[in-house]
């Protein structure tokens, strides 16, 4: 097992994978922006070292920084967290060409998944259904017309690299089909470096559900259940349980199956999550496979029992899962809430100082923060503050428990997304768990 | 642990601040491992270099220097991390050492991060005060190197 | 929710206000794990009582009874919980009113608790200034009841 | 179900009821002392009502004060919480009397159970075995003397109604016994109004196991596995967990049986305790019953994912359990540390101010506690300020997680046990989980 291990991230999931390691008796290092000095992930490490300024392009993003920085704290391995580096197939290589170990899948897993026309293909192969559309990136605006046309509108246009819903366009009619074509090959350029574009058939209403797996070195894999992300907003998540309550346990298992035949054909080793829409019907079609630890996997944490970060730094050092499918069980549910600190009718940054702050606490309630009296939400990075996480012996109670919760919670200083959330858990429609979404979601 | 919160409730410039505010003589504050005390001259300037101290100063190691760099010296950080040497090659003599005088744009050190050498220069001239690290130690971002006397 | 851990934060500037608002010279505040000593240039007499506020006063909301009190009156709290009547029956005329001069000993009004009539007697003798509780109204420990003004 | 219940307790466990009434949609009245009034409960509560000053007798411990404040709240059941009037029989009775429900067992049971040689009588009846000692009251110190002769020194007298080791003395010769029977009859009479006393052989070595029991007004009784206190000092507990890692399956089966077989004999209803001492050998002994929720609950919460406090409220209002014995599981490890505001070395209590607070948080980690910044602790009252309880899949993996929470937890202005606890928690002998106790331990 590592002796030490550098984390380059920051706020709740730097705390986060602390305190695995923590619990692992590995010593940790948090590699840290001049904004986040006074941090509590930075306060509670064991060592910290400073790796440039605040914009993240400059510290968090600086291969060079980081690498060193592992290097001279004589750090075995490296966890990315999520964002930032952690799908960044480049770091993951220089990692390996330096002697440390990236804890996290093989730099060619990430490779492949993050080619999201490549990764389609490859889903297709292993037998997961996708959205029908173009094999491969598009050759022009002339090729999509005519596949658009074959496949009727609605469809989507969507950058190859893209993500988090931006180089993306529906279109709902062939005369605006050539305008979305170059929006979106312009927003990919900047945004992601590749203009490459491809095609889909837009699903009108959808659920979106993932599958968590793990897989080790030996070829084991395993899938921890499904997760239902479908609050979103602009493509954020901000509420994610576990069972997803509005889909069948035949398409529960169809999913599970799926995600498996994906992290096998690409022999996946460590954490990953296999994306999924899910039609009222049933029918689900595969999105993509997120390379990382998820900021929504403390759900699957609170219904299998089992720490997905201890796990993955167990894999990364070489350890074999240690138990089969069947060992596995979901037991009760669980709910997450994102907290952010934004206002919580639009959902503009609310950066600042906190000056008070007191998590919910009690039966079933779990809290991953690194907010503190005094800890400073700065303007550079997302604007996530906490994430509260219940579980109950059924749906029912998890939402009556995390009303509870989000209403003991105090933070002033900054605004917060929790009145949002109280009222999303108080929406008849959120409640009753069926496949339809609250218009809450919508109206957002 | 007990310590942690304590330090980041203000800013010593929001102290000085509040004494040059409200015209006070002294004022003297102390909370969870930090003591701040402004004596103002009866003249309007107050002593603003150390009430610029960020709240960073509290958690890093770095006091001593901040103070003499009050006294009309300035820092030199490390522009990255990794590893600082004073000399290009463990028998060669150092760039630079405690009062020499130097020119803008001359080497002062190497700091190597991921098996590149990258010379650091100086931004302006003046005379080397204090060398701050050993050689062949590590560095973190911002981490001060030298002081440094600039030219009048 | 957000409300309920208002009161307590201290800030230097709260303590610095404090000085300059009762003219002090010097001020020193221990509290909550904080230090804070404010000397002041041209002061005149310091009033160290206000300066002796400790932290729960900002905790409990002074009601304005406290206030009307410190006017020269005080205030009769409620001995027990139960609820509040100001005649022995519905048909009887109040006990007491105000403007009415009471003697010590006098009954005031009855606070039922568990079936039981409690007459609630003066312990000092005086003016009525203000009945604070309507008839039949439930009360806790301790909440004022009537604002007396003492015969001198 | 009920509208309103009256919380007639203070601190983390005033706390504990408010967050399942809440979650269960009940309005919560909150009754205090002055020295309470600011003070997380009450400041969350629907409503509160102040009963009376800060000493307990005349506010806590004030019956007409607390039955007038449910009346005029309209409240419609009492909850005792632990301590001060939850094993009042005489409280009981006057709920009863009142039309109050009180949300706990018969003041029949209560009354029973607080007679320690009544309750022996009983235990003994049902079939669960006692330690060797008197039948009933000692008429005096010759017949406790004789009896002594006959079973052999050490022999321990007690309090008929003590508790919490007043009124007890250890006896180890002929020559000793006199004299420590007076003085426990002093105390007995000072303390609990009774002088009754009787006698009981003194087992060396023991381990302290208890048994959680729910009894529904229907006479369906489950128990929810047991837990182990015997890290105690001066008859305090410290540290808590289940399950009990020193005994045998066997033992364990046999203490379960034992309790379920005294609450039956009392036809007990509501939540409750059967305490038991254990020898090396296996050999059990019954103590005592609590009939009350206890200090310790959450390790069983835990473990079995479910929550005491609110099958106290739904069989206090007539429901159903609606489960049986075969449908409780117990899954994993969970660790109770006590955070009392005490000087770790020599336990003198600190109370203040709490100028800073962080409670752990993260996987596995609950924290029930009254604390937030400027909370105060009035040297009234006990000093429990924190119960931090951890999960884990097995007793190491608590153990490491329980270090980490305790090492992340901030408190100022008051000094803790923390240190204490992190102390014991790496204590071999602790670690190895058998019979024997920590040198530790008995060096308190």
């Amino acid at each position: 097992m590592f002796h030490k291990i550098l984390i380059a991230n920051r706020g709740e999931i730097a705390l986060r994978i602390l305190r695995s390691c923590r619990e692992m008796g590995i010593r940790t290092v948090v590699a840290h922006s001049q904004a986040d000095t006074g941090s509590l992930p930075v306060r509670l490490a064991d060592e910290s070292i400073c790796i440039g300024p605040a914009e993240a392009r400059a510290s968090y993003l600086n291969i060079p920084s980081i690498i060193s920085a592992a290097s001279i704290t004589d750090s075995e391995a490296i966890h990315p967290g999520y964002g930032l580096l952690s799908e960044n197939a480049a770091f993951a290589e220089i990692c390996r060409a330096c002697g440390i170990t990236f804890i996290g899948p093989s730099p060619e897993a990430i490779r492949l998944m993050g080619d999201k026309a490549q990764a389609r293909e490859m889903a297709k192969q292993a037998g997961a259904p996708v959205v029908p559309g173009s094999t491969g990136p598009l050759e022009g605006v002339d090729e999509a017309q005519a596949l658009a046309d074959k496949m009727g509108y609605p469809v989507v246009v969507k950058a190859a690299s893209g993500g988090g819903g931006r180089g993306m366009r529906v279109v709902r009619s062939r005369e605006m089909l050539a305008r979305a074509f170059a929006t979106c090959q312009s927003e990919a350029a900047q945004a992601f470096g590749s203009s490459e574009l491809y095609l889909e058939k837009f699903v009108e209403e959808t659920r979106h559900v993932e599958v968590q797996v793990l897989g080790d070195r030996n070829g084991i894999r395993v899938h921890l259940g499904e997760r239902d992300c479908s609050v979103q907003r602009r493509y954020q998540k901000l509420l994610e349980e576990s069972p997803a309550s509005a889909i069948s346990e035949a398409t529960r298992e169809g999913l599970c199956k799926a995600a498996l035949a994906v992290a096998n054909a690409v022999n996946y080793v460590s954490a990953g999550t296999v994306e999924f829409l899910v039609e009222r019907s049933g029918e689900f079609y595969f999105i993509e496979m997120n390379t990382r630890i998820q900021v929504e996997h403390p759900v699957t944490e609170m219904v299998t029992g089992i720490d997905l970060v201890r796990e993955q730094v167990r894999i990364a050092a070489g350890e074999p899962l240690g138990y089969k499918q069947s060992a596995i069980r979901v037991s009760g549910h669980a709910l997450e809430c994102r907290i952010n600190a934004e206002d919580p009718e639009h959902f503009v940054p609310s950066p600042g100082t906190v000056t008070a702050w007191l998590p919910p606490g009690g039966h079933g309630v779990r809290v991953d923060s690194h907010m503190m009296p005094g800890a400073s939400v700065p303007p550079y990075y997302d604007s996530l503050i906490a994430k509260i996480i219940v579980h109950g012996r059924d749906r029912a109670e998890a939402i009556a428990r995390m009303q509870r919760a989000l209403g003991e919670t105090v933070v002033e200083g900054v605004r917060t997304t929790i009145p949002f959330h109280q009222k999303l858990l108080a929406d008849p429609v959120f409640v009753s768990g069926e496949y339809a979404l609250p218009r809450l979601e919508v109206g957002l | 642990m007990a310590g942690i919160l304590a330090p980041r409730r203000w800013t010593p410039a929001e102290i000085v601040e509040l004494a040059v505010a409200h015209d006070l003589a002294e004022l003297e504050v102390e909370a969870g491992g930090m003591r701040v005390r402004v004596v103002r001259r009866h003249a309007e300037a107050a002593a603003r270099p150390s009430a610029a101290a960020p709240p960073t100063a509290l958690t890093q190691p770095a006091p001593a220097v901040a103070a003499e760099a009050a006294a009309g010296t300035v820092t030199i950080e490390a522009p990255m991390v990794g590893t600082f040497y004073r000399s290009p090659s463990p028998e060669a003599p150092p760039f630079v050492s405690e009062g020499d005088t130097i020119k803008e744009g001359q080497t002062l050190c190497v700091i190597e991060a991921m098996k590149l050498m990258n010379e650091i220069d100086a931004k302006l001239g003046g005379r080397i005060v204090k060398v701050l690290v050993d050689n062949a130690q590590p560095v973190q971002f911002g981490q001060p190197l030298f002081l440094l006397e600039p030219l009048k």
